[in-house]
């Protein structure tokens, strides 16, 4: 099998789309002559041409509600948040026109469009280019937000997402980007929006992660004792219960693993969800890992502790499943 | 020519290339507000809702220099613009008293009312929401190989918002089809311009793009179509957008529970001898379009044809609760019923 | 005592803060001398004049920026956002702006500044002008947010929320603003942000509520054979854990009374807290009554439904109470 | 006069008003983003880092026409600026290598250089987003009684995003004592602006605003500082804002990762021809400030200093893990250090 870096699932999956479907476009700062501050749209200008990867001035409102526009109108925009930060100049466009374009038209007009974001924390990029932020997005109703986690999840959500008939929301984990591993393209290959995936089995409890947190998941699950069960969420929005309620119903236990301080993290949802409908089911309570109540620092040796690590996730989660009770975290003393 | 309340939206507009159609339209546009001021006094309508009267001559004069299958988007302030481009009187009373008849079924409400088939975007709440997405239907209708255009209309106070900026920036480097039309009339909510922007004509921040500005007598359907049939055929060919601003007035206020007690003294009399739809029907006199009595004829078969109109709205029922979940999403029982722009 | 209408308490609160600090500064659009699209500001521009109650242009951007810029430079600046929608433009400044500023600069620079917005659904304003959206808020490092539910909290947050020395969004239920009530001022009267508080003690189950959802909740306990408590959230981050989880470990039930669809609302961060938390003390499953997952519809029938109504929320109470177990919500099957 | 690596932020911006000490100070800034680019190879550097070189005149000629009790808000490409106004090297070595002797402590890296004693506001990492904070900073000042300004630098992309619009609207109906300083250095990232921006002079937006626009040669110190003058006169007299722009040119790519080779042929040595520090260096040669080996020395003498700064920098310890949480709300551990601008 060919190594790849993650970044190119990334590329493949946006030139196959646009190769199989005349109406997917792109827009976005340098996605076009330059390839992309991320160099993940690489040749799709030459492949394209200028009337379908469209480089934009610095106005995130006018491109993505220029998407908005096109997706009513015939198109499919992929739009380029390059840190996915810069959608708060421009929310309104997403959360509040495109994911009511449906309901005001009746169902006549439709937003399929994808907004696609390099996020999250590990590379020094401080404290305003480093956040996850699906909690701008996640519960919007007619919104979907997912997470990639690696080169075969990129490509299967990234082609999913573009073909949804309606609005989602794609994070990439900027830190996976330059990331190497063995795929092989498969270009029928697609993850469905909304289903969680069992990446490792177990039976002592179940660990539940999102985009660059899943490998740390896996890590922390390889050198445990215990016989921990990981799943990548993949899907933050409509997310998979199923999936999840199955799984805590075999381990009896529940550890999300989420980049994101508490009080905006996914896991409260699924944490409260599973509480309600998994309840007596439960040997032990939920516990949630999260970032610290705070930005994230720019500091090499801060940025370190303040991102959950494989050792740190080990040890919460063997606390928990050798006490039946929810480990403290580091933080909250240290607050 | 006379439209009855069963014509189709897209009949209505078709209709339009009238002139005597024009002028009916306008007072229906007057009628079917002051119906809704009374529909709101009688309890039928909820939520707040904004009228033009005194703007007619902008909305007509657009509608009449578009087709049906170029794109418009607008604001809450677009009972006139809809029925100008097609929407039928009970499409709009009914989607501002919220029954199944309305143009949004009763979801949106009078800030939304929305026609995919005449073009006419959901009307947008949120202040210069509409332009970027005015300038992607219209990167849209080029990507697809269609001459259609996109018209993003907007008020003066809206001018000031980033969206405007960043809207005609982009179109301009893109050199997208779309006519920004500015309807200044003069107050964004309660605030004079001149209490918010620091330059009389909107149209003069065309230079900050490159674009023509123009500025047009929007109380003159006739200027108003002028200049926007320049506008649209230079989108229409290719050369990049416009911006084109109307000098007009809302006789009432911002929205229902506004007295507009800061107005100068004067000022409403003023714009009210120029009222659009009198410069229309003596226009229509002189091209011995119109009788003598023609306009008050006019009058009384169109309010007919409203009390009509709403007669039948407030016949029709209100949604079904199902309707709630029912267009979410394509998930939803509602199901796909998307309309399809520029088919083949 | 005197019979106020709820917006009065607004006025006042704004009024007294501005007499007792000269460095208060109001912002927003027609606040000045049109005395706010909701009357809430009247008065204030002839009582503190055109330099601390300042009409702005349409630019909520440029507005909330500037109080960024003002409350590091010395001033306590009150932003009107008039529907808390309209913040979908200019988010940036509040949530990555405002929020880091102190941690940007180590303490020396801080933000003392109140947003004030009116939010929530029930009047037929439609479903880009009906919406609470305190998710946009919730959680980020460095913000609080409140919402207040009647005459006394609105004067007691307000005040407390403008000496804050950090950014605080206070969210108004626009629908109690024509609301009377019995209320006698007190200049020195303040609600601690970060407290909740019990507003009807119970035995049975704990229902927490805010804004205009606390007198549905009240409605509801008033008509329950079952004792409910009734708590007022207040503040909703950083929400006080002390006083709910006191509450659920006497009640042993809680109940969300969430005005938001699900993936947004507050209640799956409380209720996982809970989870967590008092595992074990709980008698029945958590149980969030929510908005649908739909956009705010704007027919009176239809939004008269969407919102929970106080025989809805006893019915969901009392199936909780008698069967310990969690209800269905009724649009769970319509959708 | 020789300003040493002990000196304060306040003194080093006093020492501005010497002649020699603002050509020393371009040099500094030359020299510091070279030693920058050096401890990136190095691997002291984390994220991404932004270049200025080629600008120097503008940090130099803004920060000598203002006080040190005047505001400025400007952007991650922000090191020259920070040295310029009187952050020292240490102070802006140590924040990019994430030290505490850093300006920041290390909390906010490269793109979030701060200094309260000179009045430089945490530089913003999203575009436009110091243009509304310098107009609050401006409405303080005013609200406050003092004749104090407010300075926004941002670049030439960056009046293309609303918050350009907005703020520029804003400060000039509300009149506010702010300059709003264009540094257009032909390029946004790897687009030129030509494919961004309609205009070839950001200036000439300034007509939208009915404020002063002004295009000035970037590249001399002196001309710089002249038309800040002007502007910043302007805003002390309370007639408002005003736009100026400065025609410069980054020798280096956007960032760390860019080679730059966007660029048209020739392009860049046509600029490197006008550099920033040699012109003033003639110029102060003209006015016998600077002997004739004067500039090689001076070099010579930063370039030590420099040297020093980055090893003060490499000895010093990255921040404490408390750091963390210390300084989110004034309920964290570091408690209020609160720093009172014009407190009397
Ligand atoms: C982003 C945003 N800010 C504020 C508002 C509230 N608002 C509704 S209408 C209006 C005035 C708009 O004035 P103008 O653009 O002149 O249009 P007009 O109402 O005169 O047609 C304002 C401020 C809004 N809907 N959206
Ligand atoms: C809202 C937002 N959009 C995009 C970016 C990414 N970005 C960082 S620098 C830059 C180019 C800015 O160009 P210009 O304003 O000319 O400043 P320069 O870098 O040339 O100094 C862009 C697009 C950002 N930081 N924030
Ligand atoms: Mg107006
Ligand atoms: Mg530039």
């Amino acid at each position: 099998m060919a190594k790849i870096w993650i970044r190119q699932a990334v590329l493949r999956a946006l030139d196959d789309a646009m190769a199989d479907d005349p109406s997917v476009i792109m827009m976005g700062e340098d996605i076009a002559a330059a390839g992309g501050p991320f160099k993940v749209t690489e040749g799709l200008l030459a492949a394209h041409g200028p009337k379908r990867v469209i480089d934009t001035p610095i106005s995130e409102m006018a491109f993505m509600g220029a998407a908005v526009g096109a997706a009513v109108c015939g198109l499919k925009p992929v739009v380029e948040m390059m840190f996915i930060e810069f959608i708060g100049v421009a929310l309104d466009q997403l959360t509040t026109q495109a994911a009511t374009m449906r309901y005001l038209s009746r169902g006549r007009l439709t937003t399929p469009l994808v907004v696609r974001a390099s996020a999250g924390a590990g590379q020094g990029f401080g404290c305003q280019h480093s956040q996850m932020l699906d909690h701008w997005f996640r519960g919007t109703p007619g919104l979907k937000v997912c997470v990639t986690s690696n080169a075969r999840t990129t490509y299967g959500l990234l082609r999913s997402a573009i073909e949804d008939p309606d609005p989602v929301v794609v994070l990439e984990p900027r830190i996976l980007y330059a990331e190497r591993e063995e795929y092989e393209f498969d270009r029928t290959y697609r993850i469905p929006l909304g289903k969680a995936e069992i990446v490792k089995p177990g039976k002592d409890a179940t660990l539940l992660a999102c985009g660059a947190m899943v490998r740390v998941a896996l890590e922390a699950a390889a050198s445990s004792k215990a016989d921990i069960e990981v799943i990548d969420m993949l899907t933050l929005w409509p997310w998979d219960r199923e999936t999840v309620l199955e799984s805590v119903s075999r381990t009896g236990r529940l550890v999300t693993l989420e980049e994101a301080p508490a009080g905006t993290g996914w896991g409260a949802e699924v944490v409260s969800t599973v509480a309600v409908e998994a309840f007596g089911s439960l040997k032990a309570p939920p516990h949630r890992i999260t970032l610290p109540d705070a930005p994230v620092p720019y500091s090499g040796k801060l940025e370190a502790r303040y991102l959950p690590n494989a050792a740190y996730v080990t040890e919460q989660v063997a606390a928990l499943v050798s006490t039946n009770k929810a480990p403290t975290p580091w933080w909250r003393n240290a607050a | 020519m006379t439209i009855s309340n069963s014509d189709s939206p897209l009949a209505r507009r078709e209709a339009l290339h009238d002139r005597l159609e024009q002028l009916r339209r306008m007072i229906e546009i007057r009628s079917v507000e002051e119906r809704i001021q009374k529909l709101f006094a009688e309890g039928h309508v909820r939520g707040s809702t904004h009228l033009a009267n005194g703007q007619e001559a902008v909305s007509v004069g657009i509608a009449r220099s578009i087709d049906p299958d170029d794109i418009v988007t607008c604001t809450y302030r677009g009972h006139g613009h809809a029925l100008a481009l097609g929407v039928t009187p009970a499409g709009v009373i009914g989607e501002i008293c919220g029954r199944v008849v309305g143009c949004a079924g009763g979801l949106g409400g009078s800030m939304h009312l929305v026609e995919p088939a005449v073009g006419l975007m959901p009307t947008a709440a949120i202040i210069g929401a509409g332009l970027p997405i005015a300038c992607g239907a219209a990167l849209a209708a080029r990507a697809r190989g269609t001459d259609r255009v996109a018209v993003a209309i907007f008020g003066d106070g809206s001018a000031n918002i980033g969206a405007f900026h960043e809207s005609l920036n982009f179109a301009a480097i893109q050199k997208l089809p779309v006519v920004f039309v500015c309807e200044n009339n003069l107050y964004g909510e309660y605030t004079r311009i001149n209490l918010s922007t620091p330059v009389d004509d909107i149209a003069v921040r065309a230079a900050s793009y490159n674009m023509p500005g123009a500025i047009v007598d929007g109380q003159d359907a006739d200027k108003v179509a002028e200049a926007m049939a320049i506008a649209v055929a230079r989108a229409r060919r290719g050369e990049g957008p416009s911006l084109v601003e109307m000098k007009t007035y809302r006789y009432s206020g911002h929205s229902r529970s506004d007295p507009a007690t800061y107005r100068p003294a004067g000022e409403l009399d003023a714009w009210l001898k120029r009222d659009p739809i009198n410069i229309f029907a003596e226009r229509l006199t002189a091209e011995k379009l119109l009788e003598a009595d023609g306009l008050d004829q006019l009058k009384a078969e169109v309010r007919e044809a409203v009390e009509k109109a709403t007669a039948e709205v407030l016949d029709s029922p209100a949604p079904e609760l199902g309707e709630i979940m029912s267009h979410v999403g394509a998930h939803s029982a509602g199901g796909d019923r998307r309309h399809h722009f520029w088919a083949n």
